[in-house]
């Protein structure tokens, strides 16, 4: 295991280093600049904004500056567009609001869905089975941008029970992190409930049935392990992508995350901040598929790393 | 599928097992999913909304573009004299009318001329507390021997006899019920009549309220009547109409070809990529898998709605970019599954057999390890298209809707995204949402159970494994 | 009569659309000081307005307020009874502080209330009122403006404002380095354009002097009529330069920022909200209301609207479109003229818009009441001129809608009934208003002159860019004024100008424009403007399309809020009033 | 037959399921018992019901598909099916415990030996803990697992079939059940293990004392290790006998068909071995005639139109048949022949 570990670790900078390359290179490629705006300055003056940020340079060399600062120092640079801040600063600001949306989130995700999908998967065609696997598809189909205003428009308006927006405790949150959950609680429930019917039906269930054990010990014991194997390999991206936030959701509920940079820092061609969040979701990605490896094995005593 | 769960499987599945002998693996598979009640709803719904979204130039009632402001967000239902936004009846010409009047030998259009001079009265505690006309406030209006028709929302006029309204004055008795109220005014116009008769298409006689005209122009909505031969015309909006007064139910037909149409192309190019790049990376192994697989991993890490944005903003927003855009971030999965896939069929003998008989890696490929992932293929596709489906309509939403050569088209996503924008507050509205939102929604859905039930029916052992 | 209804919420300014009588609108500060002969105390009544006095308001020596401001008061002791915290949505995360770097609206809207100039906008007229200055003279050839700071003004922390202050933070925003891209504001100093551009490396060249820490002096190039309007403007605030100068570009966040505002920030949280909080060292700090402000920076209009209906927001700068007609009948909703033209530009360099008639033709072949009325339906103004009417001036009128001139035109030109017109493109940014606009003229064109001008739709950048280099035939364009003065509207038309972007060039033009910025008279002055906008009406390389305006929703409780071309509602003389 | 009251004593019992097909009538008025310390088989081919109704004396049967229409299973005078849940789950694994027939696929993959022993334990003795775990290694070297302390953490794919199958074993005996049932357990593996586990299969009940029903279509297997057989076709019991009587003297045409279809150590040399023609039943609806019937080589009108019930010889053994086998009759019957 430590040895797979330690192999998985020698590639994540490699990777990391590709990523960052061809973002590098396909953002700056893209027409528009990050100082362009409706009334031109003075050419002098943009020249000297341009000098400000290097930007004046060749592009091999401002890639060479931009790698050298990263690696060296961490240091992403300064955002173009948030003129006062810098990217490791930006990233550091939202990141926590996207963390605890997005942990808050995952955490409901799972709830609904492992809850969904193992209940759906034991009682196959009963009607629980088809009432949650409908508003799973309802998870699935229906946009983000359309459940969160009408989410508002119920808890918020017609209820008064929730806030409209922001984020100044739990209340504030109940409402972002379910709309951000459903779809992946979707997904989670559905593939939950095939891993269990897939599972229950497997000799050594029936063995723990002829035990005398509880169907409760059973599915939670037993059974839950094994059906759980293919959520886990959604998990990795599907956490990533939770705790990277959305944009639909962020802008919906007024909230500070860093989900709307990886759109907003495209449209504005800020380009550190653009190489922030591609790095930033680059990094969780690659954690979080290292640790589903670990998860794996942890449930699969069948599989083992670096034997 | 329904079978037997927990205990003798083996068992109450024997008495079938030796009938299924013999089928060929695709008869068996559509015989599973005949079984599957929701798959086969699905694939029912989906073929239906495939067809009506098709057809939908020959079903939509109504031009799904074209917009009547005087239309704007009219309940389900809602029927209205069709005439265009400005129509011309000109002596010898063709008349500027809808197509459904151009057969008709007479013409008659009973119509109203408003002057739509907007004036917002706001009356607060039975008193006229200000009047404005957007760029401008007055203190009073003086009703010059016209009278006003105050207006309401739902476009019903009521006549307002008042000679002034002041700032501080007491109201309309008629206006005082509301704490604050606000009233529109406009003034009423002259009732017009006008008639025209044409003959193969073109006008031969035309008179403006009985006198005879060489010309006569008049404004779609202050039309209040219309007889096409002496039948009285009118149109229905089934699902009701938007806010720039196009007719939903024609719309969300069109959304429809347009949301899958991008979903099954970008689907399609995702899945020529995917599968060759997969099947070549399966099929040669070694390095050249590893360098492959490697690339497949690195590009998973690029957040791919950055890849997608990124596309469209380089190459302009045309539905081909967006096929290509979407399609680019979708085929590496299908490139792992096939490669999955062809690695464990190359171990097959009839692999070994092929190569025997002489045939190329190529013929390898293409010839005898493509086809035999077609299962998987066809599943993974079905699931897919609801995925671009969805991805689409969040482009939708931050602004890069779909066009066609400078035109922009409504997906069902951006209707969606139109509708939750003109739900009001108190649920108002609600058809703008509710129609393409259920279009959308159903058909993912059936898609969705549809690829499910492909899965269950053409590979049982992979359930949930996608 | 208009005085009276000062207390209630006026909701219109009668700046324009239609002429207000007498020039001054309503409420306008008492002109009691203004020389005739111009060098008195005051600035003169340079163009057509009643200039404030300069002449002390009284505050600092405890005597009464003067009329202008005693009108700004509350008339009543309510307001004291309600909480004085007022909430908005300013529409974005401000991208600086800074008020040298700062370039958007949202940004302006928080520069007024951090920081404070030499001169500010009366919150209605927006005509020039004391600022840090409590008065200040102009000289008789109108060339030099001397300033007088006020000895009570101090900036948050208890340090006293000086000319010196002004002096260094001007300094540093015309410094090349500092990259501040509305330096152009400074250039009617003398020398401050040849040291912004660094062809000047001499400050003293620069016509700014501190003549003792309380005066500080200005030489300007030429008589400049909205000279006060720039002194008021973001980019000439002050900025604590030792805080600058030991903090760099972080100076200006929460931790750092030191201002002379009414407000001080008290909280930063980036794109979730900004506290600000009443400046216990303003001068003026009795004279403001409210003790806290929060702004949020919600970019999703619908949220705030929502926020709105709960009591949560105070105040929008901008309505849901799709909702107008829900909206429209609220008494909280406003909409004014904006001091913004909204056009589309030709590229005159290439066939067929190198071609005057077809340019015309194309200005003359829709119908802009289509759009205004039928469209966009907020009550914007239809135009076929560029320059919004302003005080003083009344801009000369285009050619409008007439179809069969437009034919004739196209005819004339080699194009009947659009027969051979070549393919060309209609570019504009993703937006949902300009596809509107843009569908309609294409459509009537197609209509009324039978050609077909395709649509070309880009995202901001790609579209920026692509007009900057003349990579278009018709290019959707809009303009909002930095001030009121049409010199705003009309010096970007000239050869090279750097927001021109249309490859039109007429040196008549030219010559026009230098004209009026050496003009004195105000008379004089716009009847040169008006003959120069005459001029570009006439050579049309844009088709003006209408006047914006401003729409948003106000809280019935918050008083001291007035409408104004210029959407400027200083934060300062707002407050809040008990609902019953 | 034992004097003593039967441990187990099955009734009438009939088990369908429901399919895509329609209803499957899997077992058909099955009725039987196991006395205290006996060592009973049941024979059969695959799909003759067999596993079913052992699967059904521990309600393994899911329901649905599957329904219990009619029947009584007596477990020390008790009624399986009338059981509340956590009574039946008290005797499942602790008064009657089941072996099943893949050791591969029978264990679960997830667990450790030792969770997957001593949750049995627990759940049906008074060990705890430490005590549990001493009993599971107590238990596995019983079964012969080497060095068992060492292994008893190991995961089930550390061990090898046979292994396996010696796990499964200790599993079940783990609780000190009255009763065994054991489904085919040695099908799965090969020859050489098989004989080993059957061996200890036997010791065990035989130091324990505990009955045992075994379940198998393998006829040497019974030879060796039981007393009484069962034997099944098509849903219902055809014949029950001592296991040496059932060799000697088959009494109904199935039993006879098995006998001779299997190569059996006693069997003259040069004996052919004889398949049996045709397919079992589908079970699709209620049998109204001998389920063997359209097989059978001594078919009678009598046999198509209705079913035989089980009745006892005059020596008390029991059959399923109106022509009932005359001893001898088997050899004669096979040269029949054409």
């Amino acid at each position: 295991m430590g040895q797979f570990l330690a192999k998985r670790l020698l590639q994540v900078p490699v990777v990391l280093w590709v990523l960052v390359t061809i973002s590098f290179f396909m953002v700056r490629l893209a027409p528009g600049g990050p100082f362009s705006g409706e009334k031109r300055m003075p050419k002098e003056i943009e020249q000297a904004m341009m000098a400000k940020y290097h930007l004046d340079e060749s592009l091999p060399r401002q890639y060479a500056r931009f790698l050298w600062d990263l690696v060296a120092h961490g240091d992403l640079g300064p955002s173009y567009k948030h003129k006062t801040r810098t990217v490791n600063e930006i990233i550091a600001h939202k990141l926590p609001y996207s963390l605890t949306l997005g942990g808050l989130a995952t955490v409901l995700a799972l709830w609904l869905g492992l809850g969904a999908g193992i209940v759906a998967g034991i009682r196959q065609n009963s009607r629980f089975d088809y009432a949650s696997m409908a508003i799973a598809m309802v998870g699935l189909s229906v946009p983000a941008f359309v459940v969160g205003p009408l989410l508002q428009l119920a808890f918020s308006m017609k209820l008064g029970w929730l806030p409209v927006s922001g984020w100044d405790g739990l209340g504030h949150m109940v409402l972002p992190s379910l709309t951000l959950a459903l779809p992946f609680a979707a997904r989670i429930a559905r593939l939950t409930r095939a891993g269990m019917l897939e599972v229950i039906h497997q000799d050594y269930i029936r063995t723990a049935w002829a035990k005398g054990l509880s169907e409760r010990v059973i599915v939670l014991r037993h059974a839950l392990r094994g059906a759980l194997l293919p959520v886990v390999s959604f998990l990795g991206p599907g956490i990533a992508a939770m705790l990277t936030g959305s944009l639909v959701v962020e802008r919906i509920f007024g909230i500070p995350g860093v989900g709307s940079e990886f759109v907003e820092s495209a449209l504005n061609r800020d380009y550190t901040l653009v190489m922030g969040t591609v790095i930033l979701y680059g990094v969780l990605l690659v954690v979080m598929n290292l640790l589903v490896d670990i998860v794996y094995g942890f449930l699969d005593p069948r599989i083992r790393y670096g034997a | 599928m329904s079978e037997p769960a927990r205990g003798e499987t083996a068992l109450a599945a024997a008495p079938t097992a030796e009938r299924i002998k013999g089928t060929s693996l695709w008869a068996d598979a559509w015989r599973r999913l005949k079984k599957n009640r929701m798959a086969m709803a699905g694939l029912w719904i989906t073929a239906v909304m495939s067809l009506l979204s098709a057809f939908a130039p020959a079903i939509a009632p109504f031009d799904a573009t074209y917009k009547y402001e005087w239309l704007v967000t009219r309940p389900p239902g809602f029927t209205h004299p069709d005439v265009l936004v400005k129509n011309e009846l000109r002596l010898g010409h063709a008349a500027g009318v809808p197509d459904s009047y151009a057969n008709a030998r007479s013409l008659r259009f009973e119509a109203r001329d408003v002057r739509r001079t907007k004036y917002r009265v706001f009356i607060e505690d039975g008193r006229v507390d200000r009047i404005l006309r957007p760029g401008e406030r007055r203190d009073a209006l003086e009703a010059t021997g016209e009278s006003y028709l105050a207006f309401r929302r739902d476009g019903v006029l009521v006549p307002l006899a008042v000679d002034s309204l002041r700032s501080g004055a007491p109201a309309p008795a008629a206006l005082a019920a509301r704490r604050v109220a606000i009233v529109f005014l406009c003034t009423p116009g002259e009732p017009v009549v006008i008639e025209a008769t044409q003959e193969e298409g073109r006008v031969v006689s035309l008179t403006r309220n009985g006198r005879p005209e060489e010309r006569v122009e008049f404004d779609g909505r202050s039309v209040r009547r219309v007889l096409a031969d002496g039948e009285e015309q009118a149109r229905t909006h089934l699902l009701g109409t938007d806010g720039g007064g196009r007719d939903v139910l024609s719309r969300t037909l069109y959304g429809g070809r347009i949301s899958l149409l991008v979903g099954l192309v970008a689907t399609l190019v995702s899945l020529i990529i995917g599968v060759v790049y997969g099947a070549v990376s399966g099929y040669f192994g070694g390095w050249l898998d590893m360098a492959l697989m490697a690339i497949v991993d690195v590009l998973y890490g690029i957040p791919y709605m950055f890849l997608v944005i990124l596309l469209m903003v380089t190459f302009g927003r045309d539905i081909v970019v967006l096929f290509v855009a979407l399609g680019a971030v979708q085929w590496l999965t299908m490139a792992r599954i096939v490669r999955g896939q062809i690695l464990s069929l190359k171990q097959k003998e009839f692999v070994e057999a092929a190569r025997m008989s002489g045939t190329g890696h190529l013929g390898i490929v293409f010839g005898h390890l493509i086809p035999n992932t077609l299962g998987v293929v066809i599943v993974y596709t079905t699931l897919t298209v609801p995925a671009v489906i969805l991805q689409e309509s969040f482009l939708a939403f931050i602004g890069l809707t779909v066009e066609y050569q400078g035109r922009s088209l409504a997906s069902w996503g951006a209707l969606v995204n139109d509708g939750v924008r003109a739900l009001s507050s108190d649920g108002g509205n609600s058809w703008v949402l509710l129609v393409p939102s259920l279009a959308m929604a159903v058909t993912l859905f059936s898609l969705n159970f549809l690829g499910d039930g492909l899965r269950d029916a053409l590979d049982p052992q992979q359930r949930g494994r996608t | 009569m208009r005085r009276s209804l000062l207390i209630l919420l006026l909701w219109l300014l009668p700046l324009s659309g239609c002429p207000a009588p007498g020039g001054s609108s309503a409420g306008g500060p008492a002109s009691g000081g203004a020389g005739d002969d111009g060098s008195a105390t005051g600035a003169p009544a340079s163009d057509g307005r009643a200039r404030p006095a300069g002449a002390s308001d009284g505050a600092d020596r405890g005597e009464a307020l003067p009329a202008w401001k005693q009108a700004l008061q509350p008339k009543n002791e309510r307001w004291k009874e309600a909480e004085q915290v007022f909430t908005f949505n300013n529409g974005a995360e401000p991208e600086t502080l800074d008020p040298a770097l700062m370039t958007g609206v949202p940004e302006g809207r928080l520069a007024g209330a951090l920081f404070e100039g030499l001169v500010t906008l009366h919150p209605e007229t927006l005509e020039p009122v004391p600022g840090v200055a409590e008065r200040w003279e102009v000289s008789p050839d109108l060339l030099t403006y001397t300033f007088h700071l006020r000895k009570n003004a101090r900036w948050s922390n208890g340090r006293e404002v000086t000319a010196q202050d002004f002096h260094d933070s001007w300094k540093r925003a015309l410094t090349p380095a500092t990259a501040c891209q509305y330096g152009y504001m400074f250039y009617p100093i003398r020398g401050a354009e040849a040291f912004h551009k660094g062809e000047e490396k001499d400050w003293n060249t620069v016509g700014i002097e501190v003549r003792d820490p309380r005066t500080l002096v200005v030489h300007l190039k030429a008589p400049c009529a909205y000279f006060l309007d720039l002194v008021a403007f973001h980019t000439l605030l002050p900025v604590p330069i030792w805080v600058v100068e030991a903090k760099g570009d972080a100076w200006s966040r929460a931790e750092n920022i030191v201002g002379n505002g009414p407000f001080k920030l008290a909280e930063w949280l980036p794109n979730e909200r900004m506290v600000l909080v009443k400046n216990e060292h303003y001068w003026d700090r009795d004279f403001v209301k409210l003790e806290k402000i929060v702004v949020l920076p919600l970019q999703d209009v619908e949220t705030s609207y929502k926020l709105f209906q709960v009591g949560k927001n105070d105040w929008m700068t901008s309505v849901p479109a799709d909702k107008l007609d829900e909206i429209e009948e609220q008494p909280e909703y406003y909409v004014q003229p904006y001091l913004g033209t909204y056009f589309y530009r030709f590229n005159v360099t290439k066939p067929p818009f190198d071609d005057a008639r077809v340019r015309k033709a194309l200005v003359m072949g829709f119908d802009r009441e289509i759009i205004t009325r039928d469209l966009l339906r907020a009550g914007q103004i239809p135009a076929t001129w560029f320059t919004p009417e302003m005080p003083g001036y009344e801009p000369p009128r285009g050619p409008g809608y007439d179809r069969e001139e437009a034919r004739r035109l196209l005819a004339e030109a080699g194009y009947p009934e659009g027969k051979g017109f070549p393919q060309v493109h209609l570019l504009y940014n993703t937006n949902e208003d300009h596809k509107k606009v843009a569908e309609s003229v294409v459509q009537q064109w197609r209509e009324n002159l039978g050609i077909t001008v395709s649509l070309r739709n880009t995202e901001w950048k790609v579209y920026l860019s692509e007009v900057e280099q003349l990579n278009y035939q018709i290019a959707r364009a809009g303009w909002i004024g930095d001030y009121t003065d049409p010199n705003t509207f009309l010096d970007m038309w000239v050869t090279g100008g750097g927001n021109n972007n249309t490859g039109w060039s007429n040196a008549r033009y030219d010559e026009l424009i230098a004209q009026a910025a050496r003009e004195g008279d105000p008379k004089k002055r716009m009847a040169i403007f008006r003959q120069a906008e005459s001029l570009l009406l006439e050579e049309l390389p844009i088709i003006p399309i209408y006047i914006y305006v401003n729409q948003g929703m106000l809280k019935t409780r918050v008083k001291g809020w007035f409408g104004n071309v210029r959407d400027q509602h200083p934060l300062k003389y707002l407050w809040i009033e008990p609902t019953d | 037959m034992s004097e003593s009251a039967p441990v187990l004593q099955v009734e009438d019992l009939r088990v369908h399921f429901k399919t895509d097909e329609g209803k499957v009538h899997a077992v058909n008025g099955v009725s039987f018992h196991v006395n205290e310390g006996e060592s009973l088989a049941i024979v059969g081919e695959s799909g003759c019901g067999k596993s079913v109704t052992n699967m059904a004396v521990l309600r393994l049967i899911p329901m649905p598909p599957g329904e219990i229409p009619t029947g009584r299973i007596l477990y020390r005078g008790r009624d399986l099916l009338n059981m509340r849940n956590d009574e039946i789950r008290a005797v499942r694994g602790g008064r009657i415990s089941m072996i099943f027939q893949d050791p591969m696929t029978s264990l679960n993959p997830f667990l450790r030996i030792s969770r997957q022993l001593t949750e049995s334990i627990e759940l049906h003795t008074p060990l705890r803990g430490e005590a549990a775990r001493a009993r599971a290694i107590e238990v596995l070297a019983q079964v012969g697992i080497p060095e068992p302390a060492a292994r008893i953490d190991s995961y089930p794919h550390e061990f090898s079939g046979g292994m396996r199958q010696r796990v499964m074993i200790a599993m079940a005996l783990s609780t000190d059940p009255d009763l065994l049932i054991a489904d085919e357990p040695t099908t799965a593996l090969d020859v050489t293990i098989q004989a080993q586990i059957l061996q200890l299969i036997r010791r065990l009940q035989r130091e324990r004392g505990m009955s045992l029903v075994l379940i198998t279509h393998d006829l040497a297997v019974v030879a060796g290790l039981c007393t009484r057989v069962v034997v099944m076709y098509g849903g219902t019991v055809v014949e029950v006998a001592p296991v040496d009587d059932l060799f000697a003297d088959p009494r109904h045409p199935y039993t006879l068909a098995l006998l001779r279809s299997v190569p059996r150590l006693d069997a003259p040399p040069g004996r052919a071995l004889e398949p049996i023609e045709g397919l079992p039943p589908k079970l699709m609806s209620e049998p109204r005639n001998c389920p063997f019937a359209p097989r059978c080589r001594f078919v009678r009108d009598r046999c198509l139109h209705e079913a035989p019930p089980l009745e006892a010889d005059a020596d008390g053994r029991l059959r399923a048949c109106f022509v009932p086998i005359r001893a001898g009759q088997a050899v004669d019957a096979a040269e029949e022949r054409p």
